[in-house]
């Protein structure tokens, strides 16, 4: 009874806030701040003509940096924390064959949905999406694939060889940042090309592939580790 | 200088690289990420020392090479350099330390590890707000991930509980910033600071919510059940690290942002971590479990953290020297406790007792607990010092106060707990087992600790006049440890001796007299130590740590050597006493008075401080404001330690309990230090411009009170060393009295007594102590008769307590007279009545002294027991001869003494004439007495030797006894209850009304504990819901009204 | 339609639902149920924060040639702010981080107890 | 004067308190077996006794400390008789008063006491035991109207020393303390009830349960010694007394008349009053004779 009140007094008093917060709001007419300088000077900067790629991979290319690193995280810590014994490794479930037209239609969509999680990724500094969409899209794939055969064996280690040695070559193109160009992540160590080609942009498609490569690895590890989590006894 | 961008890339990369290099072995993975940890470690502390030997500047590192707000920018300055160097030692530590926890779990954990030291590096250098958000959520998720190295349900539960919590408050944070971002249109911290964010309501809510976020971090009580968990469920190699670099990280986010509201938010989070800080040591106090305990003291701890960054106005340029110094003892010492905790596997308190198994443990822990406390030498001593004067300086008493019982409070576990592991009963089946790799981390942070401290000292002019001779002399015995007690002891008399020579020069007047008093003193006590056989493990570095204090206080010349002094002295005295073998709650008793005292002494110093130009200890003649307050809280401290009435329930038991040469040194010695606090304070109070004299006249009602309480309780003791103890209470309420007299006279009585005590309570302690090794009992009625068997022990008895009952021709009259006359010179009658009364009160005692043990009936199993040990006869006798001529010969000590006192007291009330003395009222010649007496006694002896010659001893059953022969002597020695009639008519004095008040006190805060920790039940959800309504409390409190 | 533009909507959406996501995280006590409170509280925040980078009438921060403004590089006075978008990137993957460990958790703690009920999780206390 | 002139001086006066002393105990004895409706012993029985005890040859001790014992008790005696002006405004007579003031002899009238009481402890019978027993806690009571009273008269005469407070007396009767200060001079003639140690507050010696108390084991010699030194006491303590409220002796004539008035007052009382038990003496100690004192020095602190 008494949670109850409490919890009806901390959203009420939720709504207060918000209620204020909502009213001193003003829509913005024009770009102030950081924006501004990122719509006037991003292109000939970045030179990406995705904007907010220019953004997310070289202005505040750290915080992608740290996005990663949580996929890398949360992908680590479900190895440990989902790591089955022996015994239950070699244990084999045979699951019931799932339908027919979920079978059927991921043999032909998978290599699609791969495609084009590609294309994102590697298009990303011109049109919508980037890294993460492409990977996510890959996973996709991935969940779809298992989703059609639940007894279907991910090749463990080729994940773990892509998302590891993507995830090197993300460090590394940073450095080169330090070392040819202004810092850390620093896309312009690479000529930044024509403005809206699909090589230029400086190191931007390369980061976003290696990102969407390593995206699409650490989701799939992920999906990887609660479908074996099945065994656990 | 590597960029410290090398320690996020470096980090990263091997993270990402051991996903295949890992494939190379588990260990191979673990020594890699302890590389680089050590590379981390290496670029940190790189810039530390550059900071603080070089003349490096502050250093912006870009990312993406553009300049802020443009892109995310790291500071490397002093503060960040200092703190993620913390962070790295913890972590390289840590990985050392859970090396092989991490690789039971494969070597993804290795990987979180190292990611999660990382995240906390960049949240402490980051510039850029929302760039704080991800890394805090990396060192979130990764802290949920290494709970989970325990095994077991509990550390799944912790760690659900945790990242449910810090999601909701990372939503907050979250919200907080886009709409900062929205208002500002830049995320950089730099810019938000400078912005004019506060002054539109969204901005207002905005800063409101992200610095609650932050502060939520901090883990405020109450909202922090999860965090209670975390320290408690993950696995304590862990929990260090949590409790030790997350707790910095979070300090510093909160450091930073609150830069943003600027000063507006200081007085909340002083509010917000003195709430913390009271209420988790509060619950602490009720706790039984290890783990769960450290959890409340890690949140005490970041709770005065948040005090202390509150109160930074009040600090200044001191802010950082007292965090550094708070932070660093937390940090080493708490990590160094979880992992203890993680070797020793005890889960209650008092099945810490297998602990001392392994002394090298104890000496460990000891270490520790005297470090979280606040004890010299190490950093938080000065740091806490530093804090209490800052904020004095600005009025800001209330906060002392808060500090001080929190600490208080924070001390009754620790003490407890150490008490456990020093003296609880220790009959468990299970041990434990060490390695290498768990020790050493620990090893190295204690040996940090005493380093630091030792540099903190260093690091201010007022440290580094301290000397630390003395204490490297302890550390030295600790070393030599492995010896035996005769080499030892050897050492430690010769070591004191050699100090004592050295020191001598220097001294003079009042110095000189204490100075002979602790240093002689301890000379001769330790003599006694020749009886001991065997290694007396541990016994002689205590000691000379006491004596190191004491005389630390009479070198003093500053408040800081003379509060050193006495904290160390304090240390020293209670391992000392913890020592006896039923000492357990009579130590921690002890230790609590004792630290409630300094806690006094340090507030009245803090207080006597407020405008002046100088720190050295005179001070005290010269206090400017609210000298009522300053003095009586000195005065205060003083009196713990001098076992005044209603603060002197720790000594009867500190006292009875200890070992036999313990007894002496803390009863005739080491509660001299109090009287010597007590004089300076008065010294200080004469010479005051201030009317103190009301103080003073409380002072003599305390002593007179204390003299009758501690009189009247000694009467009814069965065990002999309770009744000397309880009879130092008294004697010592003589000195206080005679002290608040404020006369020459009055003062004159106070070093006789002074003087007095410590021979004949040395004697005293020093005999019946020895007789209890002899008997091996403390109890009077079971010994009797003992002067058939030990003469040489009565003698030194006899006159002991011939002395002390203040009867002529021996010293005590020399008290006594001049008590007289200088009770009847200040006018305090009844004062002075109630004083003279106890005296005789006194003999009733002291008769049971005597009589129960050396006459009446020698009891059949003592038939054959021998005489005291001759080690214990030596000082024994010594010190006699003091006493006798002392009585035979008092003008040569009182005259010099009358003409120092002069110097603070200018009436000439005493005159002295060869041998004879006189006052305005009476006359006397304790010479003159002496003689007359003696001639006497001796023609008397004569006469009755020629008219009784060749007298014959008879046996011991040989008595009238309505013509039968009692039949055993137990019921023939009359001992046990010896005073009923007595009681019947005293009892209404004899009620134990301080120690009932302590009880009831004590009561009080474990059933407010006990009703407080309830609302930790356990459940997740309530733990959200106290978060949201902790936000919601705050919001309405902070800005709620000005919207 | 001057007080009700985009950018108010999907902020009031957003809040709603944040306290919807904080209502059932208050008041759910099954873990499944909480841990999906938390997700719409993630999807309010995120539409708080897209919202908040609105600006009536402008289109996507991609500088191509459909849009004829964007193509004089009249950059400045045609796009929404970029800034939130990227953003709100992060914030979905650190959401997806949190959920996907939320997730094993929440395996683990059935596996301990055969219950999702959070008040059978109390353990540790006082 | 020369030392030695004033030693047999001293010597002489101790003869006389001495003699004095057996002559005053025979004296009382037989006021109180008159009372009783006894005869009573012959006023020279005291002088058979110690002569009696002397002479038998005793040869047996407990123990050097039960030796000490009668020295101590009788080195207490002397002592009293020592630091104590005999007669008033006599050079001869004066003693050893110079060498300490009032303060002295309340200290020292422990002396004996507590030798004694230790003495008799190493003889190992339990009647000593108990008899010291209660013996000190009585005293401890007696020290409150004892103390009080002092300490008034200190302030009224503005002295300690004994010759002269019995100075400020000199003069005639409505000079003497008890005139001047009656409070305090009650509160202390109570207070001499207890330190005579008659009944009702005999119980130390208690004939009835502990016969005759701690000196029980002694016998012959020691018992002779004790004796005297009771005698001794006895004159003294009244001498005590006297000097402090009836204005001191400045003769033996007076001397004699004023001690064995105070002794007789003591013995009277003892008549009329049963023996207290020990709670009970002390309890009646905390009452009237410590209000009266606290009044006694209420009235001069103001």
């Amino acid at each position: 009874m008494i949670r109850n009140f409490l919890i009806g007094l901390v959203l009420a008093s939720f709504v207060y806030i918000f209620y204020n917060l909502y009213v001193s709001y003003e829509p913005k007419t024009e770009l102030t701040g950081i924006a501004a300088h990122y719509a006037e000077q991003g292109a000939k900067e970045v030179g990406a003509a995705n904007l907010v790629t220019a953004v997310v991979v070289t202005y505040r290319g750290f915080d992608t940096m740290g996005e990663v690193t949580i996929l890398f995280l949360t992908a680590s810590i479900i190895g440990f924390f989902l790591k089955l014994n022996k015994k239950d490794e070699k244990k084999v479930i045979i699951h019931k064959g799932t339908s027919e037209l979920l079978v059927t239609s991921a043999q032909l969509l998978v290599p699609i949905i791969f495609l084009f999680g590609v294309y994102v990724f590697i298009n990303g500094h011109l049109t919508p999406g980037g890294g993460f969409q492409g990977g996510a899209i890959i996973a996709s794939g991935i969940a779809l694939l298992i989703m059609a055969n639940p007894n279907k064996e991910i090749n463990h280690h080729a994940i773990l060889w892509i998302e590891s040695i993507s995830g090197i070559m993300f460090v590394i193109i940073g450095l080169l940042g330090i070392a040819l160009a202004g810092g850390f992540l620093d896309n312009r160590f690479i000529s930044l090309g024509t403005f809206g080609d699909l090589f230029s942009a400086g190191a931007i498609p390369l980061i976003y592939s290696f990102i969407g490569l390593k995206v699409g690895a650490e989701i799939s590890n992920i999906l990887n580790k609660y479908q074996k989590s099945q065994k656990e006894s | 200088m590597v960029s410290p961008i090398y320690i996020v890339a470096a980090a990263l990369g091997v993270g990402f690289a051991i996903g295949v290099l890992g494939k190379l072995g588990k260990n191979f993975s673990g020594i890699l990420t302890l590389l680089t940890l050590g590379f981390m470690t290496y670029v940190s502390s790189e810039w530390l020392y550059a900071f603080y030997f070089g003349d490096q500047v502050s250093t912006y590192v870009f990312t993406a090479g553009y300049k802020p707000p443009i892109s995310i920018n790291l500071l490397m300055g002093p503060q960040e350099a200092f703190m993620s160097t913390l962070i790295n030692v913890i972590g390289l530590l840590g990985g050392i330390y859970l090396f092989f926890n991490f690789g039971r779990k494969g070597r993804n954990a290795f990987v979180v590890y190292l990611v999660f030291i990382m995240s906390l590096n960049v949240v402490i250098m980051t510039r850029d707000l929302f760039n704080l958000f991800v890394f805090l959520e990396i060192s979130s998720i990764a802290t949920a991930g290494l709970i989970l190295i325990e095994k077991g349900n509990r550390a799944v539960g912790a760690g659900f509980k945790y990242i449910i919590a810090t999601s909701i408050i990372s939503s907050i944070l979250l919200i907080g910033t886009i709409f900062a971002y929205f208002y500002t249109g830049s995320l950089n911290i730099d810019d938000l600071v400078k912005s004019d964010l506060t002054t539109t309501t969204g901005g207002l809510i905005a800063v409101f919510l992200i610095l609650i976020a932050a502060i939520l971090e901090m883990k405020p009580f109450p909202a922090n059940g999860w965090g209670l968990d975390v320290y408690e469920g993950s696995h304590q190699g862990f929990s260090a690290v949590v409790s030790a670099a997350t707790a910095t990280a979070s300090y510093f986010m909160l450091y930073k942002l609150l830069d943003i509201a600027g000063n507006s938010w200081d007085h909340y989070i002083a509010v917000i971590g003195a709430v913390t800080f009271i209420g988790a040591n509060l619950l602490g106090v009720k706790q039984k479990f290890a783990r769960r305990l450290l959890a409340y003291s890690s949140i005490g701890q970041l709770g005065l953290l948040m005090l202390i960054l509150g109160l930074r106005t009040y600090l200044g340029d001191n802010l950082n020297y007292v965090v550094f110094g708070i932070l660093l003892t937390n940090l080493l010492a708490k990590t160094g406790f979880f992992w203890l905790v993680g070797i020793v596997k005890a889960k209650t308190l008092k099945e810490w007792a297998i602990i001392r198994r392994k002394p090298f443990f104890l000496f460990l822990m000891g270490t520790f607990v005297f470090a979280l406390i606040g004890f010299p030498p190490f950093p938080s001593f000065f740091a806490k010092w530093t804090f209490v004067m800052d904020l004095a300086a600005n009025g800001g008493f209330v906060w002392i106060a808060v500090i001080l019982t929190g600490s208080f409070l924070e001390a009754i576990y620790y003490f407890r707990w150490f008490g456990y592991a020093v003296k609880a009963d220790d009959n468990y089946n299970f041990s434990f087992n060490v390695r290498w790799h768990k020790i050493t981390p620990i090893i190295l942070l204690t040996a940090l600790l005493y380093i630091i401290g030792y540099l903190t000292a260093q690091h201010t002019e007022l440290g580094r006049m301290i000397n630390f001779i003395p204490l490297f002399f302890v550390l030295i015995l600790f070393a030599l440890d492995f010896l035996p007690v005769f080499i030892k002891n050897t050492i430690a008399i010769i070591g004191m001796g050699i100090y004592f020579y050295f020191i001598y020069p220097s001294l003079s007047d009042l110095k000189l007299l204490f100075e002979v008093i602790f240093m002689i003193g301890g000379i001769l006590t330790l003599i006694a130590g020749y009886a001991y056989k065997g290694k007396r493990s541990g016994f002689y570095p205590v000691a000379i740590l006491m004596y190191a204090g004491l005389t630390g206080l009479i070198e003093a010349n500053t408040t800081l050597q003379f509060f050193f002094g006495w904290e160390l002295m304090t240390a020293g005295s209670y391992f000392l006493i913890i020592r006896g073998k039923r000492s357990m709650p009579h130590a921690l008793s002890y230790m609590l008075f004792s630290v409630a005292g300094a806690y006094a002494i340090l507030a009245g110093i803090s207080i006597a401080n407020i405008g002046q130009l100088t720190t050295s200890l005179s001070i005290f003649n010269n206090i400017q404001y609210f000298p009522q307050w300053a003095y009586g809280l000195l005065l205060f401290g003083f009196l713990t330690k001098t076992a005044s009435v209603g603060i002197h329930i720790w000594l009867p038991g500190a006292h009875g309990e200890a070992e036999s040469d313990v007894s002496p040194m803390v009863s005739a010695i080491l509660l001299k230090a109090g009287v010597y606090g007590v004089i300076l304070a008065l010294i200080g109070m004469s010479k005051s411009q201030y009317d103190l004299s009301s103080l003073t006249y409380i002072l003599g009602w305390v002593g007179a009170l204390t003299v009758l309480f501690g009189n009247i309780s000694a009467v009814f003791q069965e065990d002999a060393k309770r009744l000397l103890a309880y009879s130092s209470i008294g004697q010592l309420g003589y000195i206080v009295f005679a002290f608040a007299i404020m006369t020459q006279l009055g003062w004159l009585t106070g070093f006789t007594y002074v003087i007095n005590h410590f021979m004949y309570k040395a004697v005293l302690f020093l005999t019946i102590g020895a007789v209890v090794l002899r008997v091996g009992t403390h109890n009077m009625y079971e010994m009797g008769g003992l002067i058939k068997r030990m003469p040489l022990a009565f003698v030194a008895v006899l006159i002991g307590i011939t002395s002390l009952s203040g009867v002529p021709p021996l010293s005590g009259f020399t008290g006594k007279w001049l008590f007289y006359n200088a009770v009847i010179e200040k006018g305090w009658y009844f004062q002075g009545v109630i004083v003279f009364l106890s005296g005789g009160v006194a003999f009733l005692y002291l008769f049971r002294l005597i009589q129960t043990i050396f006459l009446g009936q020698l009891k059949d199993n003592h038939r054959n027991v021998k005489e005291i040990s001759i080690w214990f006869l030596i000082p024994i006798y010594t010190l006699l001869a003091g006493l006798m001529v002392f009585s035979a010969r008092p003008q040569w000590v009182l005259q010099p003494l009358g003409d120092m006192i002069a110097n603070y007291m200018p009436q000439n009330s005493i005159r002295w004439d060869g041998a004879y003395a006189y006052t305005a009222i009476g006359h006397w010649t304790g010479s003159g007495v002496m003689m007359t007496i003696g001639s006497v006694f001796l023609i008397v002896f004569l006469i009755l030797k020629l008219s009784t010659r060749k007298a014959h001893k008879i046996k011991q059953f040989d008595i009238v006894y309505s013509g039968e022969r009692p039949d055993r002597p137990d019921t023939t020695h009359v001992a046990y209850n010896m005073y009923a009639g007595f009681y019947k008519a005293v009892w209404p004095l004899t009620v134990p009304l301080a120690e009932r008040f302590w009880n009831w006190m004590t009561e009080l805060v474990h059933e407010a504990a006990g009703f407080t920790r309830r609302i930790y039940s356990g459940n997740g959800q309530a733990y959200m819901l106290h978060i949201v309504l902790y936000i919601i409390v705050l919001f309405f409190i902070t800005i709620g009204s000005s919207i | 339609m001057e007080y009700l533009n985009l950018g108010k909507i999907s902020l009031l959406i957003g809040f709603i639902l944040i306290i919807i996501g904080f209502w059932g995280i208050l008041s759910q006590k099954n873990i499944i149920k909480i841990i999906v409170s938390f997700t719409i509280l993630d999807t309010g925040i995120n539409i708080l924060i897209v919202s908040l980078g609105y600006i009536k009438g402008r289109t996507a921060p991609i500088i191509d040639a459909s849009v004829p403004q964007l193509a004089d590089h009249n950059v400045l006075n045609s796009i929404v702010d970029p800034v939130p978008q990227a953003l709100v990137l992060t914030a979905i993957v650190i959401g997806f981080g949190v959920t996907a460990l939320l997730l094993a958790y929440a395996m683990k703690l059935f596996k301990a107890k055969r219950t999702l009920e959070i008040n059978q999780f109390n353990d540790l206390k006082w | 004067m020369n030392i030695y002139v004033k030693l047999a001086y001293t010597l002489l006066g101790f003869f006389l308190v001495l003699n004095w002393g057996l002559l005053m105990s025979a004296t009382l004895r037989k006021i109180v077996a008159r009372v009783a409706g006894r005869h009573g012993i012959p006023f020279y029985q005291p002088w058979i006794d110690l002569l009696k005890n002397i002479g038998v040859r005793t040869t047996l001790s407990h123990g050097f400390m039960f030796y000490l014992g009668p020295v101590f008790r009788f080195t207490g005696a002397v002592g009293m008789f020592l630091f104590m002006p005999a007669l008033f405004g006599s050079d001869m007579w004066s003693n050893f008063s110079f060498e300490g003031d009032i303060v002295l002899i309340l200290y020292f009238q422990l002396f004996g006491m507590l030798g004694m009481a230790i003495g008799a402890g190493e003889g190992g019978h339990p009647h000593s035991a108990i008899g010291i027993a209660r013996g000190l806690a009585q005293h401890a009571a007696i020290e409150i109207p004892m103390t009080l009273g002092i300490i008034s008269l200190a302030i009224q005469y503005h002295t300690l020393s004994f010759t002269d407070i019995v100075a400020a007396q000199q003069g005639g009767i409505a000079n003497w303390t008890i005139f001047t200060n009656p409070i305090a001079g009650v509160t202390l003639l109570l207070a001499a009830l207890g330190a005579m140690g008659h009944s009702p507050f005999n119980l130390v010696k208690a004939p009835n349960e502990i016969p005759i108390g701690p000196p029980t084991e002694y016998h012959g010699t020691y018992l002779g010694v004790l004796m005297s030194s009771g005698v001794v006491l006895h004159v003294m303590e009244a001498a005590l007394f006297m000097n402090l409220l009836f204005g001191g002796a400045t003769n033996w004539v007076e001397f004699i008349i004023k001690t064995f008035l105070i002794n007789f007052y003591s013995v009277f009382v003892g008549v009329v009053f049963p023996r207290f038990k020990i709670e009970q003496s002390v309890v009646w100690f905390f009452k009237v004779p410590m209000a009266l004192g606290i009044l006694a020095i209420l009235i001069y602190s103001f």
